[in-house]
């Protein structure tokens, strides 16, 4: 760091109605208590009776509860290759990869462990996916007696897609180079020595 | 017939194969002379003939003979009669009517070079030529011109014909030499050249047919005959081919320095195009050297002057191993030429040409491996109706950084593929765009998505498919 | 020295290295695929071209030559003046990156490779990011091409550098070019598979992914690995190796230049024996037999009770070739304290067949511990009366000797029955250890040991190399690492660091303070 | 693994080997050369002769009388393309399809070839007379379009000839004096009938016989699956 990127900052002094902080409080408060006291029918209209009544989200971007999407094949469509993990900034996905059991694969995740706890819903995993097998659902109720329970493993999240896929269908992503993850043509994507060139 | 017949002078005469006919025309009578000579002498002798090598690269024999080490104790002569160069046939000709010839251009240079052992590496689709040469090879030692102490001399050469099995690579000289030595024809880097370590590590001379089956006539009939014909650089008597279709498609001996034109259309050579036809374009030097463009387009007013940028006629192309150069070719070559008829599509050539390289390469440098495929891969594409203007600047640029200059790769074979894929890329440009234009609209990117879903992703399908993309690594020199 | 210029500035090389080794030791980055300092050179990957300056052919002018010449096949020569950032070179560049990712395939996500694979590093920082090709992608199979390597042809990018190094280093040939063109493919006789004791080596020398080991496949993706310098406690001679780690473990184990012992390459037993520092069955805690009763103690009591046992005649210490320099300093200095007439004996060492010899050079020791030397010359030093370990079992049995401490620290079982029943009619058996085995089972007091990973130090290898090794991962809980243990039992204050240990260890033993530092290595796209 | 793997470890079946008298013939190379690997590609030709093909024991046998190992052998042998690593039929039609024959008509050839026969490349009829390649170049541009069956070059070779041709018994004969130095010893000959029979690769289209193959440099690609 250099002299000139130092910046020094000098404390202002305060007059006596300043140290009050009355008009600051109230500044803070102006938010709040146009609310309370002032726009009644905005708030009326604003206000969602949670639980009775549940929030519209918009299904596209919402980062709620994380699923594990399956490929028509109903496979897990994840290849195991770590970028969520890596992406991560909560360092709460754990993965343990091994030799997948499908011959058009070769990787697959034989753990898949979030921790939603540690989780901030940044949805980076979602953007850092190559095959799309990650998603954030909609949905945000998301609840358990102990933390255990709420580090949800392979099981649990593909359980996840079932119950959201009709919700969120999942994205159709292109034939890779990395086996099968979507609706694609196998011959592509199984090569042999026939297949060459 | 105007140009004597040296090299071919048994060529038709009956029985030509056998070492007595070759003796009644006087064969073997310069081998005796050569070996009265001092080895210096004779290498001084034939540098002055300025025998340029038949094969391709034109580089002289004499020179290439004086860079042996001078402390030497085993040398090895390989002939190269691994004719691989479409429309190359002059060597088989040669060896086909007369194999004592070149034999006896083996014992002289194998004099030269003091060389002991000879290989005559034959490529392997040469069967009936390989029968008639190893009968001759038993014929001549029989008759004492090969084995130990030959006529009295005390020169001792062992001659073995080495047959190959299909691969063009391997008429390189350093390709030839590991498949002598049982390996893949992979060329070798250099250096060290082969003249200092060749076959086997030793010292080694590689010499074309036609270059060794000079080597009789010139001590024969001397230096200032020698001298007297061709063109100023370029000394001597070539054996031109010609195929495609010609009226007379054949081997012709002349003097270098007969033009394109003469070789396609003079009463000795080619007579002229069948049915009448015009020349589309021609490849007078082995398909390596590039293209010219034929009679199919108008006559440069500028006789003379070669004017590149202009569609013009380039039939008067001077087969030397000068003038090529101004028509933008790569060099002389192997003097073989083939004749593309105005009737055949140029794409149908071009797929040819890619596909010949891309085959033969032998996948050692990268550019080479990978350049050739791609390029037969858009060439199949452009003839299929699916081209892209884009497509034939792509394939400029990929000649360009395979070939611009000699020396981008182990071998010449990549710069023997850029010369004719970019020449015909260029000169026929116009009828490839006439091509694009009438193909269907949208025919690329259907038959990209078609071949490679994979590709549908690619930024330059979505939307821009026909549009080019990437731009150009290569920076246009002013 | 030779000088030469490189991009305008001046650099001092190491004679008869090709321009390019000079120039990555200076500092350049030059890709390049085929080049590697141990192999013959080819020249064929064409990435690492450079221009030179030429006298002009007419009027013997210096000036760049037209055409690009192999950085790799061009020697350096004193005053030699050549440039890899120009122009033309970097076009060369771009389009050769180009060429190669023409047929790779983006399958980046499951390949091991990625992150330390110099095709994405290359293409990051000289190629193009779209390919031009819209045309189907060679597609090859993947083979299973020996018991320990996989080759994913498709990723293959024809180096040849694992040809050559069956063909050179390793002498046996397995591997071979098939076919040619765009159609070349790595492949083995079939029913000859990749299976000679330096086959691993061919994974790090794949400069893509193409080859993998099949030990490491999936394991882990490598930027979640750190990297520690160690050397290798297979055999005796003292290999430099890296050691991959991270929290869950230890995970592979690669080769580290040394050019007097190893030089680029490791032998198998060296790569893939390391698997025991992770087995789940290893001791974590100190046991101790109290009146027949086994019960865990804890490591405060320790000192005491060993300096209780061992005080009286009849004591031995028996100091494991498997220890490094320091500790078996440390312990050997402890020995002398406790009990100055002490037996010190040097442990078992294990040995199988011959020393084996590859063509180039490299050597596989048949005695499998890595500090012999190291150990021996440490007792030497401290004289007294010492013996083998198979006398030190003979007076065990016949009752000479009262209390040994046994210190194994070999990955597998090492003692014979008979041995362990010789050792077992001792009144004090100390086992220091790995794994529970006949011999912790007779033992009055049992300590928990730490593999070379978890430990810090130096071994002295079969030529007398003193060489250091450094900790690639902290104790499993529940031990303490045997430098801090030794130490606090010599009443030595403080965190035990090898180092310090070391120079009081030169302090006597002056030839074994010295480590040996291999030349630093550019990386060979590695 | 369950994923789509070659299994390189073990090898299957590897065909038959060669003869003590083709060991001797490869030995009478062995002073030509300095080296013995030199002799590889006249006792890959020798084994050819009297095999039919170089099976993957004759490799090893080779390897073995050369004193290398038997990678570097197949190494060389899918590098030529003159090398068959299957059977083939009695009588290999060989045909050129460099620029000269293809303007004369070389690709109307091969695939007249292709229909009349009912093979694709480096394919053999189903009776076993007869196998199909394709070469670059065959050195005859001057009586294009040239095929060869086995040693004898057939030249200016028409469409409405083809029929007499492939029905001659001696389309394959030369009439010269032939030198026997690459032959197989003794006439060794195989039963290429039986072999094409037993192993022979009619019955399975054309691999990819799309227009952008690249054809085979050898056939080591069917060997793959074996």
């Amino acid at each position: 760091m250099r002299d000139e990127d130092v910046i020094e900052l000098k404390a202002p002094e305060l007059t006596a109605a300043e140290r009050l902080y009355l008009p600051q409080i109230v500044a803070g408060f102006r938010t709040t208590l146009r609310h309370m006291f002032l726009e009644k029918k905005k708030r009326d209209e604003n206000m969602v009776q949670y639980p009775d009544a549940k929030r519209q989200v918009r299904i596209d971007n919402y980062r709620g509860v994380h699923r594990l999407n399956k490929d028509p094949d109903g496979r897990v469509a994840c290849v195991a290759c770590f970028m969520c993990s890596t992406a991560c900034p909560a360092h709460c996905i754990h993965i343990e990869a091994g030799a997948s059991p499908w011959p058009d694969r070769e990787k697959y995740p034989v753990k898949f462990d979030i921790d939603e706890l540690r989780c901030i819903y940044c949805g980076m995993c979602e953007e850092a996916c190559p095959c799309d097998a990650i998603e954030l659902t909609p949905h945000y109720e998301l609840v358990a007696r102990t933390r255990q329970e709420m580090i949800f493993d392979k099981e649990k999240l593909l359980h996840v897609f079932e119950q959201t896929k009709h919700d969120k269908p999942r994205k159709n992503p292109a034939v890779t180079d990395y086996g099968l993850t979507g609706n694609q043509d196998k011959a592509v994507a199984r090569p042999t020595s026939q297949t060459k060139v | 017939m105007p140009y004597e017949q040296i090299l071919m002078r048994n060529v038709g005469v009956k029985n030509s194969q056998s070492l007595k006919v070759y003796q009644q025309a006087g064969g073997y009578a310069s081998a005796e002379k050569a070996l009265k000579m001092s080895v210096e002498d004779l290498v001084e002798f034939v540098k002055g003939g300025n025998v340029r090598g038949r094969g391709g690269a034109g580089f002289p024999a004499g020179i290439k003979w004086g860079f042996l080490p001078k402390e030497r104790e085993t040398t090895y002569l390989c002939v190269n009669a691994d004719e691989s160069e479409p429309p190359t046939f002059c060597n088989r000709v040669l060896m086909e009517h007369d194999p004592h010839m070149m034999l006896e251009g083996i014992l002289i240079a194998g004099y030269a070079t003091r060389t002991n052992v000879a290989y005559i590496y034959m490529r392997g689709e040469f069967t009936e030529q390989f029968h008639i040469v190893q009968k001759a090879v038993e014929q001549a030692y029989e008759a004492g011109y090969f084995g130990t102490n030959i006529l009295g001399s005390g020169y001792d050469l062992e001659c073995y014909v080495h047959r190959g099995a299909g691969a063009y690579v391997c008429g390189e000289e350093t390709g030839l030499i590991e498949s002598l030595e049982g390996k893949r024809g992979w060329p070798r880097i250099k250096p060290p050249f082969p003249a200092i370590a060749g076959a086997f590590g030793k010292p080694t001379v590689v010499n074309n047919v036609e270059t060794l089956a000079v080597l009789p006539h010139i001590i024969e009939r001397g230096l200032d005959w020698w001298n007297g014909l061709g063109t100023a650089n370029s000394k001597g008597t070539k054996m031109y081919c010609i195929s495609g279709p010609v009226n007379r498609p054949g081997c012709y001996e002349a003097p270098l320095g007969i033009s394109t034109r003469e070789l396609i259309y003079g009463e000795d050579f080619g007579q002229g195009m069948r049915d009448g036809m015009k020349v589309k374009a021609c490849s007078p030097g082995g398909l390596s050297m590039g293209f010219l463009r034929g009679d199919l387009f108008p006559e440069n007013p500028s006789k003379g002057e070669v004017d590149l940028t202009s569609d013009y006629d380039e039939l008067d192309c001077i087969l030397d191993f000068d003038d090529v150069r101004r028509y933008d070719l790569l060099g002389l070559g192997t003097a073989a030429a083939v004749v593309v008829a105005e009737d055949t599509d140029i794409r149908r050539v071009l797929t040819n040409v890619c596909r010949f390289y891309a085959l033969e390469s032998c996948g050692q440098c990268t550019q080479c491996r990978e350049g050739t495929a791609w390029m037969y891969k858009i060439a199949q594409r452009i003839e299929a109706g699916a081209g892209r203007s884009f497509d034939l600047d792509l394939i400029e640029e990929v000649t360009k950084n395979m070939g611009m200059m000699p020396g981008m790769s182990i071998c010449g074979l990549p710069d023997g593929a850029a010369w004719p894929i970019r020449t015909l890329v260029q000169k026929f440009r116009a009828e490839f765009e006439q091509h694009l234009a009438a193909q269907a609209p949208n025919a690329a990117a259907e038959r990209i998505i078609a071949t490679n879903p994979a590709a549908y992703d690619l930024p330059v399908l979505q939307g821009r498919a026909l549009q080019p993309s990437g731009g150009t690594y290569l920076v246009p020199k002013d | 020295m030779p000088k030469i210029i490189i991009d305008g500035k001046e650099i001092e090389c190491r004679d008869g290295i090709p321009v390019l080794q000079a120039a990555l030791e200076a500092g350049w980055d030059v890709p390049h695929y085929c080049y590697h300092p141990g192999l013959s050179v080819v020249a064929s990957c064409r990435l690492c071209l450079m221009e030179q300056k030429m006298p002009h052919p007419q009027t013997k002018e210096m000036g760049w030559a037209p055409k690009l010449f192999p950085s790799c096949q061009t020697p350096v020569k004193d005053g030699m003046e050549v440039r890899f950032h120009s122009e033309s070179v970097e076009n060369n560049q771009k389009h050769v990156m180009e060429y190669y990712l023409l047929n790779h395939p983006l399958d980046c996500p499951v390949c091991d490779k990625a992150g330390e694979c110099s095709l994405q590093d290359y293409s990051e920082k000289f190629g193009n990011a779209t390919s031009r090709m819209v045309e189907d992608k060679h597609k090859n199979p993947k083979k299973d091409i020996g018991p320990k390597t996989l080759l994913y042809q498709d990723r293959c990018v024809l180096c040849t550098r694992c040809v050559r190094f069956a063909d050179e280093i390793a002498g046996t040939g397995e591997l071979a070019v098939v076919e040619r063109g765009s159609r070349g493919e790595i492949d083995v006789f079939p029913g000859e598979p990749l299976a000679n004791d330096l086959q691993g080596n061919v994974v790090d020398l794949c400069p893509v992914g193409c080859l993998l080991d099949k030990q490491f496949l999936f394991r882990q993706r490598v930027w979640n690995l750190q990297t520690v310098p160690s050397v290798s406690p297979a055999d005796s001679s003292g290999a430099c190796i890296w050691i991959d780690a991270n929290d869950a473990g230890v995970h592979r184990v690669r080769p580290r230049f040394n050019e007097r012992v190893n030089e680029w390459w490791i032998s198998d037993e060296q790569r893939h024996g390391f698997e025991y520092v992770n087995r789940e069955d290893r001791l974590t805690r100190p046991r101790i037999r109290e009146n027949g009763q086994v019960r865990g103690a804890s490591w405060e009591e320790i000192p005491a009770h060993l300096r209780a046992a061992f005080a009286g005649d009849g004591s031995a210490f028996v100091i494991s070739p498997m220890l490094s320099n320091e500790e078996a300093w440390l312990l050997a200095t402890f020995a002398r304290q406790v009990a100055p007439n002490a037996v010190l004996a040097c442990g078992h060492v294990p040995v199988e067949g011959q020393d084996r010899s590859f063509p180039k050079g490299f050597t596989i020791r048949a005695e499998k511990a890595p500090n012999r030397g190291g150990v021996e010359r440490i007792l030497a030093h401290f004289g007294g009366p010492q013996m083998s370990f198979d006398e030190l079992c003979g007076q065990a049995a016949d009752g000479t000797l009262k209390a040994v401490y046994v210190y194994g620290g070999y990955p597998a079982a090492w003692i014979t029955p008979a041995q362990a029943e010789q050792l077992s009619r001792l009144d004090c058996l100390v086992v220091h250890d790995l794994f529970d085995g006949p011999l912790t089972e007779r033992a009055d007091l049992v300590l928990p040991a730490a593999p070379w990973t978890e430990r810090e130090g130096s071994f002295t290898n079969c030529d007398g190399l003193v060489q250091a090794f450094e900790r690639a991962r902290p104790p499993r809980s529940g031990i303490k690492a045997e430098g801090q243990f030794f130490q606090e039992l010599c009443g030595l204050p403080g965190l035990f660091r090898s180092a310090k240990i070391r120079t009081m260890l030169g302090e006597s033993i002056a030839d074994l303070a010295e480590t040996f530092q291999p030349r630093k290595e550019p990386e060979h796209a590695h | 693994m369950a994923w789509n793997v070659v299994d390189r470890n073990t090898a299957g079946d590897l065909g038959p080997g060669i003869s003590d008298a083709v060991r001797q013939k490869i030995r009478g190379f062995f002073d030509r050369y300095p080296t013995r690997r030199a002799v590889m590609l006249p006792a890959l030709h020798i084994t050819q002769e009297a095999l039919g093909y170089v099976s993957l024991q004759a490799m090893r046998d080779v390897a073995e009388e050369l004193e290398v190992p038997p990678s570097d052998v197949l190494d060389v042998v899918s590098f030529y393309t003159h090398f068959w690593t299957h059977p083939r039929g009695e009588k290999t039609i060989m045909v050129c399809r460099s620029l000269s024959c293809e303007l004369l008509g070389g690709r109307e050839l091969v695939e007249a070839l292709k229909e009349k026969l009912g093979i694709g490349e480096h394919e053999t009829t189903p009776d076993g007379r007869f196998s199909l390649m394709t070469e670059e170049c065959l050195a005859a541009c001057d009586h294009a379009p040239c095929m060869m069956i086995n040693e004898k070059m057939h030249k200016c070779v028409r469409l409405d000839q083809l029929d007499q041709l492939l029905d001659d018994p001696d389309n394959d004969r030369l009439d010269m004096p032939r030198s026997d130095l690459y032959d197989a010893p003794g006439g060794e000959k195989p039963d290429y009938a039986a072999l094409a029979r037993q192993h022979g690769h009619h019955d399975e289209p054309a691999a990819n016989a799309e227009d952008d193959d690249l054809g085979y440099t050898s056939d080591v690609g069917e060997m793959k699956d074996s």
